[in-house]
């Protein structure tokens, strides 16, 4: 299937053009200001690798290496359509709008996390692998049948291609013809275990000819061929022509979690190596220098930009407010049980009455 | 309880849960049913006969063999504008949903602390007597009871069943409404046409009595009511029969006032006693009513036991022989 | 897709062979005998239709129609293979070794009817839909890592293509190579939803293509071809080539269970035609007479044989003794806990005690 | 427990699971290891770390990510010979194989009147406490107490943990084998070499005392034990601590005798209050110990909430405060 499904390139490692017709007529502003969004989200993600060894944050969940994969599907997106994210999906929700305060809370384990800026249709990021692909469906039918051209774009990662709910929901998808993308970030890895042993198939595209849905497969790691792919799919989607089934091919970087050692499952001279040679934003870097678009002065300056807003973020989350009992139970049902208004009231006696 | 409408119709339980459906499916836009044939085919039970036809098919949607897909496709829909009523065609196949339901549709309000919510009703018929095939029969209320964000609600008439049905579409959060099978045709209660609701939460008080309170839901209604009939038609006994009605929440007000007017108590079920909702109810009077007791509280329920095949399911399902004995063994205490 | 996945023939509906390189050196007293278990299986089946509505059975599940994709497969399995039948698969289990009285205890909802005689691999037929699936590749597994040349069979419907455990159990017997046949008999309809709503795609065989096993479609009314694509596939997993998909396409004539009325769903008349069409016996019929091996004698003989098989099956199954109490209680666990023994012990001493 | 072993080590809970195990795996060629991560990686918590090395990926499995193919293809492999210990990464994980647990893995005994046995194990980390994302804290022992043909053990401690993984793996039928994570590093214990059981369906008395059973397991045993040890110091209250061990089938003899000794009781978990194994044990003692008992019966559990964000996780867990409190009221009734 590898000759059936090749890995669309726009601009290849060497940061050469390969496929000038399936540019549009992007400009290099365009694809400075994508380069832009990379290294916002790559430096946040650097950010709280950090933060989390100075355990300012709970464990984090890197996606370095995967920027393009989630940038430039994300900015194929428009305001009202849905995002369903996974636990790894931030630099995607954080380009559709997401707010990097509540990004940063979520790593404090704090419900703000799953919280959008209102008006941004992002769901809480889907926990139990494939589950939210479900949502996505169900979501973007919605949308369908009231007859509006919103559509819903769902993450998942290689692993998550094993469950049943994968399946079910592309079954869906096909059935319905939700207006749906399914973008597949295949990161080579699920946990410890590659792709090799989660699946025969050396291709997760093939997996849409089970649903006579359109389906491709193409770099990850070339955020303009992640775009336009994205954008022809979400273009589909609105025209009432179904979903589609992407699989962008890329890599992360660093472990799992931080509290995982991906040197115990897979040699990470490769993944050094990979910087040198898939890596995203060096690509861009490289085509920019090959354009003469690429100022040092530029990077600095951007750098700084993001580096102020990181902090400022930062600094907001670190002086939020703690915690509030409420959002333990103000949101399990409309209106609290009574169940819960006993616990609740309990739960507030013992703690005015003994004291340690 | 509020009744706005006149008119009645003596009808069956199952006439009921499809009338409610009707009513909102024509009075709501948002309102919608998706299952395994529900559509062209009206149901197996015929619970939504009619409903392809009046409303067409994108309001009565025959789905794909799809638990966990139809549950999730549920969530997706109900979150962006629909009030989506999902059948699973039987409670034992319930299970492939079952991640869909514990981990989202109960915990999307907490977990997006109240930006998306999912008013998500799902039916399911369920309950052993009908000589289904196994699986079919499995009574597992108390696998949701202990699920938070979800309501769970158990008519055992028409009427309960369509104003409970039509609460419970109305209600912000999910609910499973639970039908049991032996009720689907036992029966025919006067219903009220259109729009009316039955109080989620609160019990019925079937029988009014004073030395013990007999709590019971779904198809054990007719058993109890049977057994108390016979005993007290021997005995010098008096039963006050609770039917539940709601699972989740338990009406508190209703079963402790009960209890602590007879002082004794027996809880009537079907489903395994181990990990039965008959456990919650007995919580519920040691936390309100300890002092009031003069008996141990009595479970008939059924055995920690899968619903074996049909042709011992009646030696399963806790008899009228067994419910008189337990009350009688509390009475006589 | 249907040009990649055109519907395979050895005998056509004229009784024409088609293929006649697929046929191997298959005689004709061995076509004779398919068509005797044939008749076997659907004189069963109308004698149980039969008993439902004389109320000596309960509901039962017909699956006239659906002989030559049952029988075929299961005749190539061996002794020591494993079966995994649905509700609906007892043609199969029938030929595959299961007992007839057994059988037909089943249908008075008796535990017997899911035991077959000893040494006879079937499971318990498969009631949620699409969960043997799993069980089929897990014993497979098994008799691979012990190195045996068993295989295992199982059986599931167009529906059941749908759920999550399908796709589960086809990743999972692509990954780890086991020796299984996954059969479809892909009837048309799932109770009464149509292939068309359960699915986009026109064929089931295509479904493979997502997880790189072989894959095929056939006509699952030529036991012939059924019966040689069936024989194929196990080779395949015996000699460690992993599994393979079988799309047998087919027709249920009649209800999906007696408490079911197919006109509300579809038009019967198409259902009337194919017994002159499509009807797996009739083909046979009709080739044996091509090749005037057909004695109208032979078939009134073995009617007989079959009536009296089935005649005393039923006189074992009525003449049965009554189901126990100990069959409640003794098999949930290997030794019942004290919950249970308590049960026992207080369920016996009210009906000692109270007699109403 | 019968022990055969003579030399100890002192380990803790997560090198006891992997101890008995690594026992197994060298002494049984049937038992075999299967689930997401257990191979290479050693398993997210190090429960399988060396596994895979020393017994090879025959024995010790990475899977894909598929629960339900998990325990779907392990039914097959027991049925068919082996002996599968099936990972769960997280308890919350589980319900994907819902399905196959509950129509299958528990039933095929019954369903095929013997012919067929499923010696399965599933293990899974569980409980709130170490700052996990959500859905990874969930405590749902109840959903499996409650579903007939299968058991549940959770230990403490690491000498519980081996004794008892040992005794699940020997067992001829489902054992659901649950291990607190909060207990995973929080102690050592003595430990035999080699091979040894820990009854399955046995409880263990901690401490004793005479004027409350306190009744508790996994994670809340440390918090219990805490609170006990604050409050004997301070009033004069003495307290039974008795560590369940066995969630199904409880140990109705020491729960009996616990309660009939000291006339009161409390049980402490951290699952929510409805639907509770609590609520179980509340039922054992009101069918056995009606009179005995001087007052109602504690509970303190975790609220009928999700578990929440980490955040939030310390107001969710029963604090030592609270059983204190609990402990107090039933005394001073
Ligand atoms: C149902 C379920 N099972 C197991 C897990 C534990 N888990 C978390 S991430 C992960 C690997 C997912 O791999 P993949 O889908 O490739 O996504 P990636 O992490 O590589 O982005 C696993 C097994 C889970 N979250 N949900
Ligand atoms: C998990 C589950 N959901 C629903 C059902 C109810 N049900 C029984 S048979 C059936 C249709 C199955 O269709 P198909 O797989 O095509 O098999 P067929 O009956 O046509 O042989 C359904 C939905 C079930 N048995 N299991
Ligand atoms: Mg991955
Ligand atoms: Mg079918």
């Amino acid at each position: 299937m590898l000759e059936q499904f090749p890995m669309h390139q726009i601009i290849n490692e060497e940061g050469e053009i390969v496929d000038s017709s399936s540019m549009g007529d992007i400009t290099t502003d365009e694809i400075k200001s994508f380069y832009y969004k990379m290294l916002r989200a790559r430096m946040l993600d650097k950010k709280c690798v950090h933060l989390q060894r100075q355990g300012r944050i709970g464990t984090y969940v890197p996606y370095e290496g995967q920027e393009a994969a989630q940038i430039g599907s994300s900015l194929a997106l428009q305001e009202g359509d849905w995002m369903f994210p996974t636990y790894r999906d931030h630099a995607a929700t954080l380009t559709f709008g997401h707010s990097m305060r509540n990004l940063l809370l979520n790593w404090r384990g704090r419900p703000e996390g799953n919280v959008a800026p209102e008006g941004v249709n992002i769901f809480p990021p889907g926990i139990p692998i494939a589950s939210q692909l479900l949502h996505a469906t169900g979501a973007a039918w919605a949308e369908k049948k009231r007859g509006s051209d919103r559509i819903s774009l769902v993450y998942f990662g290689d692993g998550a291609t094993s469950e049943g709910d994968f399946h079910e929901a592309l079954n869906f998808g096909s059935v319905f013809n939700t207006p749906t993308v399914f973008f597949n970030q295949n990161n080579g890895y699920a946990i410890s275990v590659p792709m090799k042993r989660q699946m025969k198939t050396k291709t997760i595209a093939q997996k849409g000819l089970a649903y006579d849905i359109e389906c491709l497969r193409i770099d990850g790691n070339d955020v303009l061929s992640v775009y336009f792919a994205t954008q022809s799919a979400v273009d589909r989607a609105r025209d009432g022509k179904g979903p589609t089934l992407i699989e962008a091919v890329t890599w992360r970087y660093g472990a799992h979690t931080t509290a995982d050692d991906p040197s115990k499952y897979r040699d990470q001279k490769e993944t050094e190596a990979r910087r040198e040679t898939t890596d995203p934003l060096l690509r861009i870097e490289r085509y920019l220098k090959t354009q003469e678009a690429w100022e040092e002065e530029w990077l600095t300056r951007i750098e700084e930009e993001i580096t102020l807003e990181i902090e400022t973020a930062l600094t907001e989350m670190e002086s939020y407010p703690e915690p509030d009992l409420s959002q333990l139970f103000d949101y399990v049902y409309d209106t609290p049980t009574w169940t819960i208004q006993e616990q609740v009231n309990n739960h507030l006696a013992v703690q005015g009455r003994t004291t340690q | 309880m509020t009744t706005t409408a006149i008119n009645t119709k003596k009808m069956t339980m199952i006439q009921g849960v499809r009338d409610a459906m009707h009513e909102m499916l024509k009075e709501h836009d948002d309102v919608m049913i998706l299952g395994e044939d529900v559509g062209v085919n009206g149901g197996v039970f015929r619970a939504t006969e009619g409903l392809y036809e009046e409303f067409g098919e994108d309001r009565v949607i025959d789905t794909p063999i799809s638990e966990s897909g139809i549950i999730g496709n549920s969530i997706g829909l109900a979150v962006n504008g629909f009030r989506p009523i999902a059948e699973m065609q039987f409670l034992g196949f319930i299970y492939p949903a079952f991640n869909q339901l514990m981990t989202h549709a109960t915990r999307l309000r907490q977990r997006s602390m109240g930006r998306f919510t999912v008013p998500l009703v799902v039916r399911a018929p369920y309950g052993a007597g009908v000589r289904a095939p196994e699986i079919h029969s499995d009574s597992v209320e108390a696998l949701f009871t202990q699920m938070p964000g979800i309501k769970v609600v158990v008519p055992s008439n028409a009427y309960d069943a369509k104003g409970l049905l039509i609460a419970s579409i109305d209600d912000p959060d999910p609910v499973l409404f639970l039908e049991p099978m032996r009720c689907y045709r036992s029966s025919r209660t006067e219903v009220p046409d259109g729009k009316y609701n039955v109080e989620i939460g609160k019990a019925s008080v079937l029988k009014e009595g004073d030395d013990i309170s007999v709590f019971t839901w779904g198809a054990m209604v007719i058993d109890t009511m049977k057994a108390v009939e016979k005993l007290e038609a021997k005995k010098n006994v008096s039963c006050e029969v609770i039917d539940l009605r709601t699972l989740y929440p338990l009406d508190k007000e209703t079963i402790a006032a009960s209890v602590q007017k007879t002082g004794r108590a027996a809880i009537i079920h079907e489903a395994p006693a181990t990990g039965g909702v008959s456990n919650d109810v007995i919580s519920l009077i040691n936390d309100t009513s300890f002092l009031y007791l003069r008996a141990p509280i009595q479970r008939v329920a059924g055995f920690d036991t899968p619903v074996p095949v049909y042709s011992l399911e009646q030696e399963y399902l806790p008899s009228t022989e067994k419910i008189q004995t337990a009350i009688l063994h509390a009475v006589d205490f």
